[in-house]
């Protein structure tokens, strides 16, 4: 009756247990959602069954039959398909290309070692049409997607595999709240056809949306498994962390006070990018910045930051006319950047958590001598690591090794440690658990309450309502107009963000 | 508009500022033998471009070899010394009856393609076994290439070694075979055809295989690789062994060119092909390559080589001159793949 | 440009970096400028391929004749038949082609020294230290133990010289043994590690020891001082070829045995007048270069030993 | 339970087999010196660890500068040039007044420092040239490199070749000059003082300043550094111009060690002092590499040379040997790196 089981699975690295006698049982034609705190072992578990970890103890039934899965061919060759959490495309090649990588379709039977471009086109192009990504073109190189697009090929290559159970790991974590919806209606008529989806995600209403079974899971351990209908958020959350949780969202008194941030007319040099974006922040303010996928937030941001290049418009802090033509130039008046790739443009994958901790913040650990405090540098590490409950094994552990939310954290961190006066997050809550998210939250809230500004790009609408002052609502590159939160609806943004589409 | 019209019609759909772009390495070429011929027009001539075409085939054939592995971020530093053995094998086997110093006395006439095999098979081996030790090892290329460098050059050195020749350059190779490096086919240096062909297979190889496609699959992104089920060992072994291949071709080639062969031949070879790849907008990272490009490396160097030494500038400066060109023209080139921000 | 009158020569050498091929070099460009003739000079980059491609070069720029130091000597063959169908006279020079490939034409010469006689002098100047110092044999055996470094393996001039040096030896009736044989690749640092090497593992049972050029015996000398020879009498006999400046300094300090020069100045001379007279047009004679021509196309310039009682006149 | 204490005691906090993994390059060390010692006992001399620490000195110098640039995920080409010119330079207005063929037959007795420090600020620019090529045109490290090794190694030989020398080998040195790379502190040569001295502040400049640190983060993910508000120019601009400061300051020593210089120094080294780094268990891929094993990199390339030559070994044979001990060594010690599956 299980498609899927997998029994007494345990699984160490150095210095961690990440998988201790866990159990999962899939039926055929559900949505199975995998729950847990960031680094409880749901990405572990999943390569364990895709064959890219070997399971220290345990086993694993298909279809009723023992099988041991070696690698991903095996894998993929019994009826299993992953999209990971991390993305994992070759930027230099086509869409066509990452899709059918692996078993390309051949000119003259399967042992040919010719490649039917023709045939790959129109597989893909049809691939496309039935999950309605049609802006996306099977000839498009790979790197001159947004992340949102590579997020869709990743989706699109899982679906093409015609498994019998599709593994998604945060499918949706950089996917905007349509592009979310029309995953739902993939997944649905996936499962109508009879495939079983593992559905892995830190997002409470998504889950009771879409979802059959519900496992949880606890620090490595199993703690049990639930019809969706019995579960509620609260439930959900309890049995994660251990703990009630009762709110969403900390509540807050904003104190606006002056004018901190005020950007004037920023244009990109390039034409296809960002036209005359002007906003103000004020201290104490969180302000978010909402738009569809595409709407260029992230380059805006980058701009303000220095990373990009702006051909028009000025930058005003505190009233005074600056001007920022790199990161040093950004920290130097105080600015933080949390940016929206982790992995690409966040961490530093073979240094410790320490020293990916520390980095931003460097010039500060020099004592009088000129060289760099190690006391001061571990103490920070350890509060940062405390204060952000970061499970890591320990201070000098490679950051590559972490869970991807507790990467997240450790960058989160890195920015806090240089006491930034404006702070501009870029999807700052992907991937990260609802506890720690609501630490995260109620840290902004602290920084706001000192009278700090606070940026936030969210692709989450109840994020933006529930934490922003203000939503300055972009739509294909353009400000299309800036609304009250507390005045709002989700309704009205999303007309704002359609505004110049088309 | 007109412009932009013209410019249509002339580039296809991209703009002329793409093309330039795009073609970069091209115009550097062009430009290059501008100067050149200001300086002394006598470069113009069919007889220069015969040469320059002469002394790029086994360049090429070589580099198209490297590129495999430049393809997965790696370098083979072992490819001057399988030029070395390559030709040492061949030219070994293939000496005229009535020469004096005969590798092998006793040798009778054989068939000209068995010695070339036999080197080419050497060669591929040990290519396949540089695969073998960067995929199941995890060596870094670097590393196992430096350790074949050093392991062909001691087998080769020591076959070179061997009595009766005893570490004497090899001679008097037979007519038939130093005909594929210095013959010629009406007015088309038989070794220019070697190339031509070469290179279009590599070409298919690349864009029309599946093997090809895993290569560039394998190099852009190993993990991406091998979470879609690729056999990363095969791939590797795979395109170690026809980078072997292809760099004892141009090996055997190399004999035949220049009618004699000694342990040393190949020696620093790799560099220049390694830097032919990469002034060819190869990418040490892995992942980015083209078999136009490469070719259109190997002849600037050599067309940079050939018109310093034609308008006789002191070799010194030539040294200088080559490294202003080189670093002028990459820096040009790589802009298009310097991200727009 | 292109002027009938002007004869153009181009000179191909087999790399730039060898200290005696820079003496040949500077000596072909000092002869030429005393005439109206323009060398060429380039650098083949110890590659043969790379020499090759030169002489296409020369072929299509129509020079009148052509100097080649050939990297390989055997490749010679080839060079030879793309000349005769330019029809551009060559002088090749400081190394042989085989006998058979300078029979292909009449209008190829040699100019140089026979490889393996610097071997056998250097030798000699060994055999002349062994027979008037018996105390060199320390251990009394009879037996001369020798190290050896040599140049580059597979480079003509090391096999011949460590093969004649030690052939020498033996042809003066000296029993020898060879204990440790290591290749310095002509470098001097390289000496002097593998000396320094050949020291540690064979301690005073060394005595004496061959190089197969200076730069190498002035390595061995640096390692062997660091060890506590050339001082409180302790002496050890160092040998080496080529005869350069510091080797020359290194006879007078009394470190150096001897050296063996390869007479740059004259090969260089020798080998632009012949091709001078060849780019003329005209067939050499013995009066017209100043050389003796041997067999109608050899030029013979002979080694010569230096030591610390003739140095001062190679200064 | 009690081998465990007792490995716990000996090695800290990590277990047995975590040393071993960790300090496998160090156990290839002590291996290879049991296997020669078994062959010829004398190998354990002091005589010896003095040589072989003598040897490494220079190389100790220059890899450390290398491993900038490798920690960047590029290499220095220029390095053996750079080598070169740093020696021709200082020797050349080191040489003593009674010398007959003096570079400048005219200098006096100038003060010691005044060439050294001259060559080596000419190699600092060098190298932040190369630096500032790499930041600013993007030009890949090799290329950047390919070129200024062409180019130094041109300048170097026309002021080698500069009259009255005309690229004779550079001579009679001072001794106040050559007591740097061959004289003695008591048993300790001043070269190994120097080599010690150079290593403690690499170490500190890559574990205590904010440089270092700035270094591994552009190594480790260029794109994160720009984020993080690190300069990067100013960091590449910086280690380039250590990486030459280094080099060159080794091919000083190397002039003052062998008492002469040709414009021919260092050629080649480059590849030695890359290959001891990656050996030493620096990443290609950049980010990862310590001072430590770069050292023990060095000397166990110093003393497969050196012991391979002491058993006399053929050299043929040697290149075998060494090509054989090299990929063993490293594909030990990388299991330490080679995620578990
Ligand atoms: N390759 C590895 N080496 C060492 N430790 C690892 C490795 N992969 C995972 N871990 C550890 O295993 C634990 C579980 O990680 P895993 O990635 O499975 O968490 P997760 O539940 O997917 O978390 P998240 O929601 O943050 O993605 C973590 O403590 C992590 O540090
Ligand atoms: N490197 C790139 N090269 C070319 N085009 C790009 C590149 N990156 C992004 N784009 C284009 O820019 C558009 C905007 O992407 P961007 O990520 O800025 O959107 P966004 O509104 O910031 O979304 P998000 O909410 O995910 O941050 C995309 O449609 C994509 O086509
Ligand atoms: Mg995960
Ligand atoms: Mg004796």
């Amino acid at each position: 009756m299980y498609v899927l089981e997998m029994n007494h699975v345990s699984k160490s690295f150095p210095g961690v247990k990440a998988l201790d006698d866990v159990t999962l049982k899939v039926k055929p034609g559900t949505v199975h959602a995998l729950m847990g705190e960031n680094g409880a072992g749901k990405s572990t578990l999943m390569k364990c069954l895709f064959g890219l970890y070997s399971m220290d103890e345990g086993e694993i039934r298909f279809n009723g039959e023992p099988v041991v899965i070696n690698n991903v061919k095996e894998a993929l060759s019994l009826g299993i398909s992953m999209i990971h959490q991390e993305l994992h495309l070759i930027p230099y090649r086509s869409v066509m290309e990452n899709i059918w990588l692996g078993r390309f379709p051949r000119i003259g039977g399967a042992k040919s070692p010719v490649v039917d471009h023709q045939a790959m086109f129109d597989r893909t192009d049809q691939l496309l049409k039935e999950l309605n990504l049609s802006n996306i073109k099977p000839t498009d190189l790979l790197r001159t997607l947004s992340v949102s697009k590579a997020q869709s090929v990743e989706i699109a290559k899982a679906v093409s595999y015609d498994s019998k159970i599709i593994i998604m790991d945060e499918p949706s974590s950089s996917l905007t709240e349509n592009e979310v919806e029309h995953l739902f209606s993939i997944i649905r008529s996936l499962r109508q056809r009879g495939v079983a989806i593992i559905y892995i995600s830190h997002k409470m209403e998504e889950i009771l949306k879409i979802s059959d079974e519900v496992t949880i899971m606890r620090d490595g351990h199993y703690v049990g498994t639930w019809e969706a209908s019995e579960l509620t958020t609260a439930t959900i959350i309890k049995r994660m962390v251990g703990r009630d949780l009762t709110h969403r969202f900390p509540s807050r008194e904003s104190k606006i006070g002056g004018e901190l941030l005020r950007v004037e007319n920023y244009t990109s040099p390039n034409a296809r990018s960002f036209k005359n974006v002007s906003f103000t922040l004020h201290k104490g303010e969180i302000l978010g910045l909402g738009g569809l996928v595409g709407a260029q937030r992230t380059e805006v941001m980058e701009a303000v930051f220095g990373l990009r290049l702006h051909s028009e418009g000025s930058l005003y802090i505190r009233g005074k006319e600056v001007t920022i033509n790199n990161s040093y130039d950004a920290k130097k008046y105080g600015m933080a950047l949390l940016t929206e790739e982790r992995r690409a443009t966040g961490i530093f994958p073979v240094l410790s958590v320490q020293d990916n901790l520390v980095i931003a913040n460097i010039k500060e650990y020099r004592d009088k001598s000129g060289l760099l405090n190690s006391a001061k540098m571990a103490a920070d590490t350890q509060k940062s690591i405390k204060d952000l409950d970061i499970k890591t094994p320990s201070a000098r552990t490679l950051i590559k090794s972490l869970s991807g939310g507790n990467q997240q954290k450790v960058l989160f961190a890195r920015w806090l440690l240089t006491s930034p006066d404006i702070l501009i997050l870029d999807e700052p809550t992907r991937g990260i658990d609802v506890g720690a998210k609501y630490e995260i939250y109620v840290i902004m809230q602290e920084l706001a309450a000192q009278g700090k500004g606070v940026i936030m790009i969210s692709s989450e609408m109840p994020e933006l309502l529930g934490m922003t002052d203000r939503v300055v609502v972009m739509s294909e590159g353009r400000v299309a107009g800036t609304v009250n939160s507390k005045e709002t609806d989700q309704e009205q943004i999303m007309e704002l963000a359609t505004k110049y589409v088309g | 508009m007109r412009t932009q019209a013209i410019g249509g019609f002339l580039f296809g759909k991209k703009s002329l500022k793409e093309f330039v772009m795009d073609k970069a390495i091209f115009l550097v070429l062009l430009m290059l033998v501008i100067v050149i011929a200001i300086i002394n027009p006598r470069i113009l001539r069919v007889q220069v471009l015969r040469d320059i075409l002469m002394m790029s085939s086994t360049k090429i054939i070589m580099a198209l070899g490297m590129m495999f592995v430049i393809l997965t971020g790696g370098v083979d530093l072992g490819g001057g010394r399988m030029v070395g053995m390559a030709a040492v094998i061949s030219a070994s086997m293939l000496q005229t009856s009535d020469y004096v110093r005969r590798f092998y006395p006793e040798l009778g006439q054989i068939p000209l393609l068995i010695p070339i095999l036999l080197a080419v098979i050497v060669g591929t081996l040990f290519g396949m076994m540089n695969g073998m030790i960067v995929a199941k090892f995890k060596v870094p290329a670097f590393i196992a290439t430096l350790s074949s460098m050093l392991i062909i050059y001691g087998v080769n050195s020591i076959y070179f070694n061997m009595p009766p020749n005893n570490s004497q350059p090899i001679g008097g190779l037979r007519p038939d075979f130093t005909y594929l490096g210095s013959g010629s086919i009406g007015f088309i240096p038989v070794i220019v055809i070697f190339a031509a062909i070469v290179s279009i297979i590599v070409w298919f190889i690349l864009n029309k295989t599946v093997f090809g496609k895993n290569v560039y699959a394998v190099g852009g992104n190993p993990e991406a690789a091998a979470v879609s089920g690729i056999n990363i060992t095969k791939t590797l072994v795979g395109l170690f062994g026809l980078c072997g291949f292809l760099i004892s071709l141009s090996g055997v080639l190399e004999a035949a060119r220049t009618g004699g062969a000694t342990n040393n031949y190949g020696s620093g070879y790799e560099l220049d092909a390694i830097a032919s790849c990469v002034v060819g907008g190869v990418s040490t990272t892995g992942g980015v390559g083209t078999v136009s490009g490469v070719i259109a490396g190997v002849i600037i160097f050599s067309f940079i080589n050939y018109g310093l030494t034609f308008v006789g500038v002191n070799p010194y400066w030539q040294n200088i001159i080559k490294g202003i060109i080189i670093v002028s023209a990459v820096s040009f080139d790589i802009r298009k793949y310097v991200q727009k921000k | 440009q292109g002027e009938a009158s002007d004869i153009e020569i181009g000179c191909a050498i087999y790399k730039f970096d060898d200290t005696f091929m820079t003496g040949v070099r500077n000596a072909i460009i000092a002869a030429a400028a005393e005439t109206d003739a323009k060398v060429e000079v380039v650098d083949s980059m110890n590659i043969q391929a790379t020499q090759n491609e030169k002489v296409d070069l020369f072929i299509t720029k129509g020079m009148d004749a052509m100097q080649i130091n050939p990297v390989d000597r055997t490749a010679a063959g080839v060079i030879i038949d793309k000349a005769k169908k330019a029809n551009i006279p060559v002088v090749f020079f400081n190394r042989e082609p085989l006998a058979e490939d300078m029979a292909k034409w009449d209008k190829i010469y040699y100019v140089g020294a026979r490889a393996e006689e610097s071997g056998t002098m250097s030798g000699q100047l060994v055999v002349d230290y062994w027979k008037s110092n018996p105390k060199m044999d320390k251990n009394g055996d009879g037996v001369l133990q020798y190290v050896m470094l040599k140049g580059e393996p597979g480079h003509q001039d090391a096999e011949l010289r460590t093969e004649y040096s030690i052939k020498a030896l033996q042809d003066a009736g000296i029993k020898v043994e060879k204990l440790a044989e290591d290749t310095g690749m002509w470098d001097r640092v390289k000496g002097q590690e593998k000396m320094a090497a050949f020291i540690a593992s064979q301690g005073d049972a060394i005595e004496a020891v061959f190089a197969n050029n200076d730069d190498m015996a002035l390595g061995a000398i640096e390692a062997l001082k660091a060890a506590g020879y050339f001082k409180d009498g302790k002496f050890m006999p160092v040998v080496g070829v080529d005869a350069t400046a510091p080797a020359l300094q290194a006879l007078e300090e009394g470190t150096l045995l001897g050296t063996v020069l390869n007479d740059a100045v004259n090969q260089g001379r020798a080998t632009f007048a012949l091709s001078y007279e060849l780019a003329k047009g005209n067939t050499p004679t013995d009066a017209s270069i100043g050389y003796t021509i041997t067999d109608g196309k050899y030029v013979w310039v002979p080694y010569q030993k230096v030591t610390k009682e003739n140095y001062q006149q190679f200064k």
